[in-house]
């Protein structure tokens, strides 16, 4: 639950953007579930899991603020201070149906994981994945090996001009995954597509449910992002 | 039995006390560690109704500080009672509820309510949270109010009434007194400092509730020197908290004039902060030479002080 | 002219001005860089005889906080005008004197010499300091005592008056209305968090004066949570302080209400973190979008504010 | 005056006790002066110059709390920011006289850079290095090689057993330099070796002389240690 791990690398992969692997043994970690970070910051950093390969964690960060440059100046041996993996994460068990994949900027880590997932269990998966321009895709190639992509970007440097919605309205499929920003969520949500799941970002405290710092507001009172989510049917949240 | 605690209505077999708020009802925690090896648990603040709380962001970080505005959300003293209690009740360890209200007469439902349950063998009452429009810091800033709350809760309430105080006050020393001469069994101190946090790419407050309590180490050295001005000033006793997250935070707190430690933001950081708090404390009270934890109770101002 | 700001009685270039008490007369910081660049310079505080203040330890290290009770060590006000101000008249920056006294007649004496200097700028009245036995805070925690003392320091002194607040008080507002209708010019806030440290080793309290003020990163939540509600209550400007060190703490005073800002403990951290500031500003401005600094003042409670 | 200095070795030397090198090229440091060292916390932590080679610093530090224990977790390569040399040293124009230095404990680091510094000029001198025990012995090869060295230890585990007085007693000299802890400072300011110089250690805020925190009474009035010491003599303040 709460370990060391040891960096094993940290590289920059777009603009602002790093990939960090560690390696952490023995432990089960299904996609769209998230590690809680410990930084010199007094709270934890939530990342979501972006790949697994044996014992080792990868996870795909945005540099925003104090935590997550300090985590982009660690070095290869430093070890990390993690708790996780924390909450639900996708529903895999979708054979013989379609599902497309929805991610935005730094929504879209955790989707890579669950496509090789999806993929390895044999389920067919699309994906549609936007940006704001060309520097800030990442993972294409990885992406592409897996199934149709598509990607987006707000500029029109890289891709398909626009966002992600577009793609969507002319895809079918059965189940939606989709994780990015509150305003991309709220569209997604909206789709006509039967069965959607979304993964919700907000900011926490604990991370394990005990705080309620992370409230989201549902149909029958409301729910907690990090042990609830975060992955929810998007009928059983209020965005 | 060198870390055993007598109160009023507690018997803690160490002074480490998770606070309320930064424990939710325990269930969590028991997955990771034996609740029962802790002295006693403050639960999350119980109203009369069910409240969401406040819209989020509800938490944003300050330096070794954090700010929350989660503005009570519970599920409702009777919800409490019926689904949170039972599982608490399971455990070795000493449950304190957290009593707070809009009202006067909420508080005093509340109390008279969730006191008369027996695995509840204390109550807190929270007379100083700074997240909710009514009630909560208004009795925790005036000492008439707080008196005459404490007065009419002490009345409802089938067990001990601890009176939780609020540190955004002129004379911490004021409110102690005026809580014990009406009947206060004893304090917990300290609540949260009420501070802000702008966002600097809107300009705008970043949570929701544009102001809320400030808490974490932060907030340490005010609180212990509250505790030192309190535990001179009055007889009844006092369950620390404001940024302990070590067991020298622990002996600072007790130097200064505590029985108990209660731990709440560190929780967060670390969720075995306060086994591992619990496991170091014998080996660090051998290396300064201290044989019961409450033998060093108030050494602050006095040389020497008997235990509480 | 982007970063100009007018205030009674100070034309501020920028509205970068190191705090009183941790910048002393200038003459160490005048050896690292050229005291012209700054918006103006609270100097350390001035009594009317010279002090020795405190005893040592004067000064203890808290998370991302300090705790000093150096108390007001000076050289006395004439000592002052005579030794100091010459030297810092030589640059081209507002000097701003700090008054204090144990007495209101203290009070008055001082700030009518010193502000009967050519050099002095402004008088700030520190009636909040923690730290010494009597004067200071207790005229800083009374509205009444408050804006007396107000009234008479503004009738002796022929420069603008800044008040200088305590956060130690239950209401931060009444202060400032208080001394704002007593006549103050301005405000600065907020002085140090009371606060105290103990020696784990010892048990006893680390500063020699046993409490001490809380400053730096550590409390800025609360001193921005403050000019939130200060500015929203009066119409005076507020200078602001409390845990700057970077660009965008400044930023964050100046949505909260603030139209200029202090820099105290930081400078210890950093000598030269004032002048690092104000290299920062402009490139930092152009980022947000910000045409001209006061432009986002109050932007945190309101969506436009005229300059003040 | 302010800079990033590169770590080029951290190791310890005794009990509890470390030794760092790091380069800070094209400064001139006089013995008995002081860094100002950053570390996380917010306060600077004070240290003498124990030694200068090159353009190589020498600090030899006692790990007593945070900021040294996060010291001596720094690694080779590591920058440190820090802020010196700052204060008054020891007085070296002490031709043709006999120096004793007496140092205690973590006081004993300054005196090996400023006896060396007066071996160069050949310039006589004693050194009567106090510490509780033999584990918390070092430099004694090193300041054996510039001149006679008695080492006392409070336990008696190595050298003369008890305090440094002992020896200090029956020491014919001109001059005393001295460092270590108050109780030994005081004593020794009382012996009677014509003049006596002392370096004294205070809590400090700023380190440059601007925030009154480091304050010592004196005859007249109050010196400040950072900037008007740390060394003194011992006539010039009140311990
Ligand atoms: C479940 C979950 C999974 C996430 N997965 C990823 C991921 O895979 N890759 C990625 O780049 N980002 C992810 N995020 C967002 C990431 O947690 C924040 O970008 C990060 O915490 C910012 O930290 P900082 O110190 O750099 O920024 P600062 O702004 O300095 O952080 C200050 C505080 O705000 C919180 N905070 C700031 N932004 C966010 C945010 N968007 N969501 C939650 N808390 C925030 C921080 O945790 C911290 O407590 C995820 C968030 C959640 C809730
Ligand atoms: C001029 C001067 C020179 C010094 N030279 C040396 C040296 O060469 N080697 C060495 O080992 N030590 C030296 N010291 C003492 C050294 O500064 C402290 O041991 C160190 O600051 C402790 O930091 P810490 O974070 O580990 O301890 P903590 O106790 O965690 O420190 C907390 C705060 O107290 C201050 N503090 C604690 N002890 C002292 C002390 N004895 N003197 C001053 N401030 C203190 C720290 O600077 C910090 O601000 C010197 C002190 C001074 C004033
Ligand atoms: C997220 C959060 C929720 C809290 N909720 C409550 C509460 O419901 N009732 C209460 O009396 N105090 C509440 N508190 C205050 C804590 O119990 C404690 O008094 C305060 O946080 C200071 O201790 P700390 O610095 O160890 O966190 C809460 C604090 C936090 C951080
Ligand atoms: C060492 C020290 C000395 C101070 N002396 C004074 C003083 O003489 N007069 C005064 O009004 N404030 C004094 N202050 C308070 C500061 O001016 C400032 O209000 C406070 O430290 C908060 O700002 P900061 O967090 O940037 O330090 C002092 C603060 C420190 C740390
Ligand atoms: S972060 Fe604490 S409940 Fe979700
Ligand atoms: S440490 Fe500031 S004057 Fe000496």
């Amino acid at each position: 639950m709460k370990c060391d791990v040891t960096i094993v690398s940290n590289r920059q992969i777009a603009r602002a953007t790093m990939e960090m692997k560690v390696r952490c043994p023995g432990v089960e970690i299904a996609p769209g579930t998230f590690f809680h970070i410990k930084t010199s910051g007094l709270l934890r950093r939530p990342l979501s899991v972006a790949n697994v390969e044996g014992d080792e964690i990868t996870f795909i960060y945005k540099v925003i603020g104090e935590g997550t440059s300090e985590l982009a100046a660690k070095r290869v041996g430093d070890t990390l201070d993690v708790l996780g993996p924390l909450g639900n994460g996708f529903p895999l068990a979708q054979h013989g149906k379609r599902v497309v994949l929805v991610g935005g900027g730094i929504g879209v880590p955790p989707l890579y994981y669950v496509r090789r997932r999806l993929h390895e269990m044999g389920i067919e998966t699309i994906a549609i994945l936007g940006f704001d321009s060309q520097e800030s895709v990442f993972y294409e190639d990885a992406f592409r090996e897996l199934g149709e992509t598509i990607i987006t970007t707000v500029d029109g440097s890289h891709g398909e001009p626009g966002f992600v919605t577009r793609p969507l309205a002319r895809v079918e499929a059965d189940v939606l995954f989709s994780c990015g920003p509150e305003a991309m969520l709220k569209a997604v949500a909206a789709s006509p597509i039967p069965e959607r799941f979304i993964s919700i970002e907000n900011r926490m405290g604990c991370g394990i449910g005990a705080c309620f710092a992370c409230v989201c507001q549902a149909p029958e009172g409301y729910v907690k992002v990090c042990s609830d989510g975060p992955v929810f049917n998007a009928e059983e949240v209020l965005l | 039995m060198r870390l055993n605690v007598e109160l009023p209505g507690l018997h803690l077999k160490n002074p480490i006390i998770p606070a309320s708020g930064c424990f939710g009802f325990g269930e969590e925690f028991a997955k990771l560690y034996d609740l029962s090896i802790l002295g006693g648990i403050m639960i999350k603040a119980a109203t009369e109704e069910s409240r969401f709380g406040n819209p989020t962001p509800r938490v944003a970080e300050t330096a070794q500080g954090m700010l929350n505005a989660i503005g009570l959300q519970n599920p409702g003293v009777d919800a409490i009672i019926e689904e949170k209690l039972p599982f608490l009740s399971t455990f070795d360890t000493e449950i304190i509820a957290n009593v707070a209200g809009s009202t006067p007469g909420e508080y005093v439902e509340v109390a008279r309510r969730i006191s008369a349950d027996p695995t509840i063998k204390a109550v807190e009452l929270n007379i100083s949270c700074p997240n909710v429009k009514c009630g909560g810091m208004q009795f925790g800033t005036d000492p008439v109010m707080a008196a005459e709350l404490t007065r009419l809760v002490k009345a409802a309430s089938s067990k001990p009434v601890y009176v939780k105080l609020s540190p955004n006050v002129t004379s911490i020393t004021d409110m102690a007194r005026a809580v014990e001469a009406a009947g206060a069994d004893g304090l917990t101190m300290i609540n949260t400092l009420v501070g802000m946090r702008i966002d600097i790419e809107t300009g705008r407050p970043i949570l929701a509730n544009r102001i809320g309590g400030l808490s974490g180490p932060a907030i340490k050295p005010v609180a212990v020197r509250m505790v030192y001005e309190v535990a001179q000033a009055v007889n009844i006793p006092i369950i620390a908290m404001g940024g302990v997250r070590t067991v020298d935070d622990v002996l600072e707190f007790i130097y200064a004039g505590a029985s108990a430690v209660a731990v709440g933001t560190a929780n967060f950081e670390n969720p075995y902060v306060c086994q591992e708090i619990i496991d170091a404390l014998p080996a660090r009270l051998d290396a300064l030479g201290i044989e019961h934890i409450l033998d060093v109770r108030g050494k602050a101002y006095a040389q020497l002080v008997s235990r509480p």
